[in-house]
């Protein structure tokens, strides 16, 4: 099975159970996909239920239900498994593709402790990987040229350097025009980045094949400061504390606010009026900010309007009212209620299955909550007039 | 804590004024994570796996601190390498009895918070004083660690410190 | 040092030179060498400085307006609060925000954690007027707020500043709650510590070394509900006696109940203005003559929590910059005490009475003799941020002579302190003169 | 808006900035301040005892400490000194420089030292800033800072290919000068050929808003230190001078779009920067500055406020973009350091643009610096529901002239 940061995928799921986390795990009831692509792929699902988890291999081409769904290639599913790759960036460059509900990914870290690759021996792609860090721009001025490594067996693969203008471009795969191609096994390779095995006595063995322009040859080793192999391959345990700070609150609405919301009681959505410029405000402030007075007067505007915009979210987040994680897409957006003009927008909620429907100038109209207690989920959402 | 005055709620009775008032319950929650650093962590791993409890001491003005920090306020100096090793006993030099009920608080009320100093620290570090009842508490009384049996990561690894 | 100096020498600090620490002008011109950290005692008043720092020009408080201080303003919002002192002010001084000559810079003052809202004054733009005007917020003790707009007003940035301040303590479920997220989250927050635990441990450290009583320690807050009973504002007026006070309950040693603070909500607007606009709010101006800040270490045990090492810094460069000497010097003197102990601890440092002679000095009615928190001070119930805000406030108000029932005759000069942080880790020293 | 003179001038002479990094796990949040503080008073070539006040800021909730400047005093030398905190959320950065401007051209002190931190990795970024809107209403709407209402309105004026080529292009250009900086947190190694698969497969956080378009999460700290003009002259051969500053706040609401885009609200990042420039006699901010350090915290925002900070017109800011003009060696240089999408440490983002254009101006920013002697240099800040600060920085103490009449 191929291995990716000295781990193997397979490693991963097999320690999963082991790594729950069950008192974060309260109320927690999902299943998780993972679709890993590639060379040293599989399939898992793990199931977290009732303050448990399972995790088990798909080998079947069904993942049967599932809350979340997560496609990626088995390097990448471990780089950011073990910390090498930023997942932020994974995802943002389209790496790690996720379907279904996004929170639970926010929830994983906190429902399983962190996986520790095996300790083990560093391997040919670890020593690929530190390629940029030890790149010498300085040392490769005026240099043009695209550097093959060739690495075959366990931790090897083939990688192609590109060296232009002083910059240095690694690609996966060996280039068609190389200007250098160096053919080792990936042991052999690491024997030689450590300084076990002399390079002399791989090439007179036979172990080591270089060809092509033996004069760009010649400047690799300067290309690169050395490798320094890290003592410890893992630095020493920094401690986190994770925890949800929660305290409680009593939100006092006050008397404009409050005229507001018990409004919505009733079914009614008041604005209050600026007595200098006229604006309506929703919902209602004590002062009107650009006249800097009192705005007392209140008027009944609404329900129906019209959309000004349409946001729809995809990224999870909590709620700090509550600390739990909001499901996504959801979609919100300032509605222009009848009776208000330009920016005297209504903001809420869109219905979710309108969600991409609606667009800016499409007519809404509320929908009211059964039991309706003063509060902004009086009103569950706006929905499209059809 | 409400003892000295704050009579929540009772004025909510229906007043004229203030018809359209209303207090909505709510709370300010969220997720953190908290990283202790370096010093911190070794600090903390060595309460946790070593039950040995260490300072660093500033070779510039020559004090000994616990709890850890990297940098010394005064002399700006470097201590994340500077660590000594102190006694697990040590004096009480200030105390209090806390008999309020919070939620933050780590034990019900009453329980003692106690400013005591190590042997071989210049610093007394906060902590929660058991096995002696509150009235009997004090200054110059000596008391040891008792460690945590299962770690939090914190200076709960100490669980708390008692009379020896 | 002088003598009667109580300069502690506690984990090995050296005590500053004999001479006394130094600061410089602005010209680069060192002043005149103060008295040394010990001389601010009234057991040994230390002499009238001159030649001390000098502001560029003068600055005064222009206008002060305070909401009715209350254990649970649930039918108001923290905005309503606010608009409240703002609108008062307006009234008072007729001042407007117009682009000429009007507000065009507002310094609020609020905290995140206590307000529950990331970004505190986003919620005070529209009542404090700041729609695109200048805001600010000092996220400490509103103290600090004023001597913010003075370094505003004398940098030549702005001539005008609105100071409001607002803190809703009976929002949260506990403001100990709050003060314990103040402290770190590996040492110090997990044991539960708080402003009140912290400021328990300083008591008791007060007491030992003073001799401080528990009968001292509520004759402190029996007269601070005597003033209060005069101030409409305050929030605790009903009075005690001292027995009543010594009755109530621990809450945390040697702290009682009836020590400390009541949990407050409340809000203060504060006009400052340069010289040659004030005239345009008031015919009363009260000018800002001193003022400095000291923050201690942070950890408790770090510190000598009865010792004077912030406060004595402050109100030194507060002195020196006022060309003033201890405490004798002024008409009232508005402390922020939040427990009880703190009156007779900060009062020695301050200069009212010798060292260790706080307890001997509220038995023999020092308190009243210095006109010592005539508003009922903190004790009869200000929130945190704006504890020292209102001593200021409060100062303001008696050398306008608009103290009403509490006024101080002729008062014509004040000193206002505020401290912020667990057990006055941050100290303020204001002084004001009409 | 008529500005009394400054009472004194006050010149930059020292910055520290840690990395920007989207995790610190080996250093708790005082250590990580320390490492910026330490960082300054080494580029000023001064000690903790030659600083007089020390400025802190940040948001609270990010990191859940109340009043942290209480806890950080172990580390960022305040320890018998005074010192300050203000915060006015993304823009404390700026706040932090203003309030150090002002407490040193006031005379009340000599040395100060503004510090910005934040250390995101230790919150919920996203969640923090949805807990800036009111309790009772938009905090259950809002989504941090995550909008695509520019982009709506961008894709509306300027046409959809245009505006999201433009955004893409800003971004793409924004990550070439993040290249160049050592203390970026993200560096892509974007490619102008890369525009068109970003547009269509970068993944969608709002509506347009996409993933790449949006700026990181990042701790990272920073310390820049103020000195009155003797003492700024004698101790540095090099301080930048505080020109002047301008804070232009907006309404507690985010209700600012309307059907009929003449109906929008000022732009209070407009509005700052003409009462700025007018009062400072500048009329075409293009042609005067060298750098601007903008907090762009998404490249939509970016190429949206460019307009508006250089009182631009119609699609002038489009051109500047697709024309490479903001790009170092650029007619007016936008954010060299790679600006707020490559790294946002949010209390000390704004902070940030001003030691960096402060670098700039001296000339030491090293791979990154502008060509051609910086002499006049902007820095902005953005926060709260659309506020801007804005900080003018020169390399010559000779603008007295300029605005004598005015």
């Amino acid at each position: 099975m191929a291995e990716f940061f000295g781990a193997t995928v397979e490693d991963v799921f097999k320690t999963q159970d082991a790594r729950f986390r069950a008192e974060d795990a309260k109320g927690v009831d999902a299943v998780v996909a993972y679709d890993i692509t590639g060379e040293g792929g599989g399939r898992w699902r793990v199931t977290v239920r009732d303050s448990r988890a399972v995790t088990e291999k798909v080998t079947g081409s069904d993942f049967g239900a599932f809350t979340t769904k997560i496609t990626t290639d088995a390097e990448t599913f471990i780089g950011v498994t073990v910390g090498k790759i930023d997942g932020t960036a994974a995802f943002t460059s389209g790496r790690v593709k996720i379907e279904g509900d996004m929170k639970i990914v926010a929830l994983l870290p906190r429902l399983f402790t962190k996986y520790s690759p095996p300790s083990r021996g560093v391997s040919a792609r670890d020593i690929i990987a530190t390629f940029p860090e030890r790149f010498r721009p300085e040392a490769a001025k005026g240099l043009d040229a695209a550097i093959g490594y060739n690495l075959a067996g366990e931790g090897g693969g083939q990688w192609t350097a590109v060296v232009k203008d002083g910059r240095l471009e690694m690609r996966e795969g060996l280039a068609e025009n190389l200007t250098v191609n160096q053919t080792v096994g990936a042991r052999d390779y690491v024997d030689l980045m450590l300084g076990k095995l002399d390079p002399m006595v791989a090439i007179g063995a036979g172990r080591l094949r270089i060809t092509g322009d033996m004069e760009v040859a010649k400047v690799l080793p300067k290309l690169f400061r050395k490798y320094e192999p890290k003592e410890v391959e893992r630095g020493p345990e920094l401690i986190v504390l994770k925890k949800t700070i929660s305290v409680g609150m009593r939100f006092s609405t006050g008397p404009v606010m409050g005229r507001f919301l018990e409004g919505l009681k009733g079914r009614k959505i008041f604005a209050n009026v600026c007595p200098s410029c006229g604006r309506r405000q929703l919902p209602p402030r004590e002062v009107c900010a650009v006249c800097r007075c009192r705005a007392g007067e209140f008027v009944e505007v609404g329900p129906e309007g019209v959309l000004v915009n349409v946001e729809i979210c995809y990224y999870a987040s909590p709620d700090p009212l509550t600390g739990e994680t909001r499901e996504t897409p959801y979609g919100t957006s300032n509605i222009l209620l009848d009776g208000c003009r330009g920016t005297e927008t209504f903001w809420h909620y869109i219905k979710r299955e309108d969600l991409f429907d609606v667009k800016r100038g499409s007519r809404v109209r509320p929908v009211w909550a059964e039991s309706r207690t003063g509060s902004v989920h009086d009103i569950k959402y706006f929905e499209m007039v059809r | 804590m409400d003892a000295t005055g704050g009579k929540r709620g009772e004025q909510q009775t229906a007043d004229e004024e203030h018809a359209c008032c209303k207090v909505v319950e709510g709370k300010l929650a969220l997720p953190y994570q908290y990283f202790a650093g370096r010093v911190g962590s070794r600090f903390i791993i060595s309460l946790r796996d070593g039950k040995r409890i260490l300072g660093v001491r500033c070779d510039a003005c020559g004090r000994v601190f616990v709890p850890p920090r990297q940098t010394c306020e005064r002399c700006f100096s470097d201590l994340s390498e500077k660590w000594v090793e102190l006694s697990d006993t040590g004096e009480i030099v200030n105390f209090t009895v806390v008999r309020y009920e919070d939620r933050h608080l780590p034990r019900k009320p009453p329980f003692v918070l106690a400013l005591i100093r190590l042997r071989g620290a210049d610093t007394p570090m906060a902590h929660i004083v058991e096995g002696v009842a509150p009235e009997n508490v004090r200054i110059g009384m000596n008391v040891r660690a008792v460690f945590a049996d299962k770690t939090t990561n914190c200076i709960l690894d100490i669980d708390h410190f008692e009379p020896v | 040092m002088t003598e009667g100096s109580v300069w502690r020498l506690y984990n090995g600090i050296d005590p500053p030179a004999a001479g006394g620490f130094k600061y410089t002008c602005q010209s680069g011109r060192e002043t005149e060498t103060g008295p040394g950290p010990g001389a601010v005692t009234a057991a040994k008043p230390a002499p009238i400085r001159k030649g001390g720092w000098k502001m560029i020009k003068r600055v005064a408080i222009c206008g002060v307006a305070q909401t009715r201080y209350e254990s649970n303003k649930w039918h108001q919002r923290m905005q309503g609060m606010a608009l409240e002192v703002v609108e008062a002010i307006r009234e008072q001084t007729g001042v407007t925000y117009s682009e000429d000559g009007g507000i065009n810079t507002v310094v609020t003052c609020s905290d995140d954690v206590f307000d529950a809202r990331t970004i505190s004054d986003n919620a005070m733009t529209d009542v404090v007027g700041a729609h695109y005007r200048c805001e600010e917020k000092v996220a400490m003790d509103g103290i600090n707020a004023i001597a913010y707009a003075l370094a505003i007003v004398l940098s030549g940035h702005d001539d005008l500043v609105l100071i409001v301040g607002h803190c809703k303590e009976s929002q949260s479920e506990s403001r100990n709650t709050c003060t314990n997220l103040a402290f770190d989250p590996f040492y110090c927050r997990p044991l539960g510590l708080d402003y009140l635990s912290a400021a328990a441990l300083q008591a008791r450290a007060y007491m030992e070394r003073s001799g401080v009583t528990d009968r001292q320690l509520a004759e402190v807050v029996s007269h601070a509900r005597r003033n209060a009973a005069r101030n409409p504002l305050a929030n605790a007026r009903q009075p005690l006696t001292a027995e009543e006070v010594m009755k109530s309950p621990m809450l945390c040693d040697p702290i009682r109940a009836l020590h400390a603070y009541p949990v407050s909500d409340g809000a203060i607007a504060v006009l400052v203005a340069a010289e040659e606009r004030c005239k345009e709010f008031t015919d009363r101006p009260v000018w800002i003559t001193g003022f400095a800040n000291c923050m201690d270490s942070y950890f408790l045990g770090d510190r000598d929590l009865a010792g004077d090492f912030s406060l004595r810094r402050a109100a030194e460069k507060a002195y020196g910059m006022a060309g003033v000497t201890g405490a004798g010097v002024f008409d009232l003197v508005e402390i922020d005490a939040q427990y009880a102990h703190q009156a007779p601890m900060w009062a020695e440092v301050l200069g009212l009475c010798p060292e260790n002679g706080g307890g001997a000095w509220v038995d023999s009615g020092g308190l009243d003799a210095a006109n010592v928190n005539p508003s009922g001070g903190t004790l009869a119930g200000n929130p945190q941020m704006l504890s020292g805000l209102s001593r200021a406030a409060e100062a303001a108000v008696q050398l306008r002579g608009e103290a009403g029932g509490r006024q101080v005759k002729g008062a014509k000069r004040a000193l206002a302190h505020g401290t912020c942080g667990p057990a006055g880790q941050h100290q303020a020293v204001l002084i004001l003169e009409s | 808006m008529k500005k009394p003179k400054k009472n004194r001038n006050v010149g930059i002479i020292g910055v520290g900035q840690t990395i920007y990094s989207s995790h610190r796990e080996d250093v708790n949040q005082a250590e990580m301040v320390h490492e910026a503080v330490a960082l300054a008073l080494k580029d000023a070539g001064l000690t903790r005892d030659d600083i007089d006040c020390v400025v802190h800021g940040n948001m609270e909730l990010f990191e859940m400490v109340h009043q942290p400047d209480i806890w950080h005093t172990i580390a960022t030398g305040a320890y018998g000194k005074s010192a300050f905190r203000l915060t006015t959320g993304g823009t404390t950065g700026t706040t932090v420089v203003c309030a150090a401007d002002n407490l040193v051209a006031s005379g009340l002190y000599d040395i100060v030292v503004a510090i910005g931190f934040e250390k995101l990795q230790e919150g919920h970024t996203t969640g923090g800033i949805t807990n800036m809107a009111d309790p009772l209403w938009g905090r259950h709407l809002q989504t941090g800072a995550l909008t695509d209402a520019t982009a709506q309105a961008m894709i509306r004026e300027f046409g959809e290919e245009r505006a999201l080529r433009a955004a893409m292009r800003m971004r793409v250009q924004m990550d070439k000068h993040a290249c160049l900086n050592p203390n970026s947190h993200r560096s892509f190694g974007l490619d102008y050929s890369q525009i068109d698969d970003l547009m269509k497969n970068s993944p969608r956080l709002v509506g347009e808003l996409r993933l790449i378009h949006m700026c990181s999460q990042s701790d990272g700290a920073c310390a820049v230190i103020f000195a009155g003009e003797e003492k700024a002259k004698k101790l540095s051969d090099k301080p930048v001078w505080v020109r002047d500053h301008i804070t232009v706040h907006r309404e507690e609401t985010f209700t600012m779009y309307s059907l009929d885009p003449a109906d929008r609200d000022p732009s209070s990042h407009r509005i700052a920067a003409q009462r700025l420039f007018e009062r400072n006699g500048i009329t075409n901010p293009v042609e005067y500055f060298d750098v601007f350090e903008m907090y762009d915290p998404s490249a939509w925002w970016g190429l949206d406020w460019l307009r508006d900070f250089m009182l631009l017109d119609g699609d002038e800011h489009l051109k500047m973009v697709e024309n490479d003009e903001i790009l170092i060696g650029g007619k007016m240089v936008m954010n060299p350091s790679g600006g707020v999408v490559a790294a946002n440490p949010i209390g000390a983002t704004a902070i940030v643009r001003v030691a960096e254009a402060a670098l700039q101006v001296r000339g030491d920013a090293g791979r990154h610096q502008a060509p051609g002697g910086v002499r006049h240099a902007l820095a902005s800040g953005f926060g709260g529901t659309y506020w801007t600060v804005l900080v003018m920085l020169e390399k010559d103490l000779d603008w007295q002239e300029v605005s004598a009449d005015g």
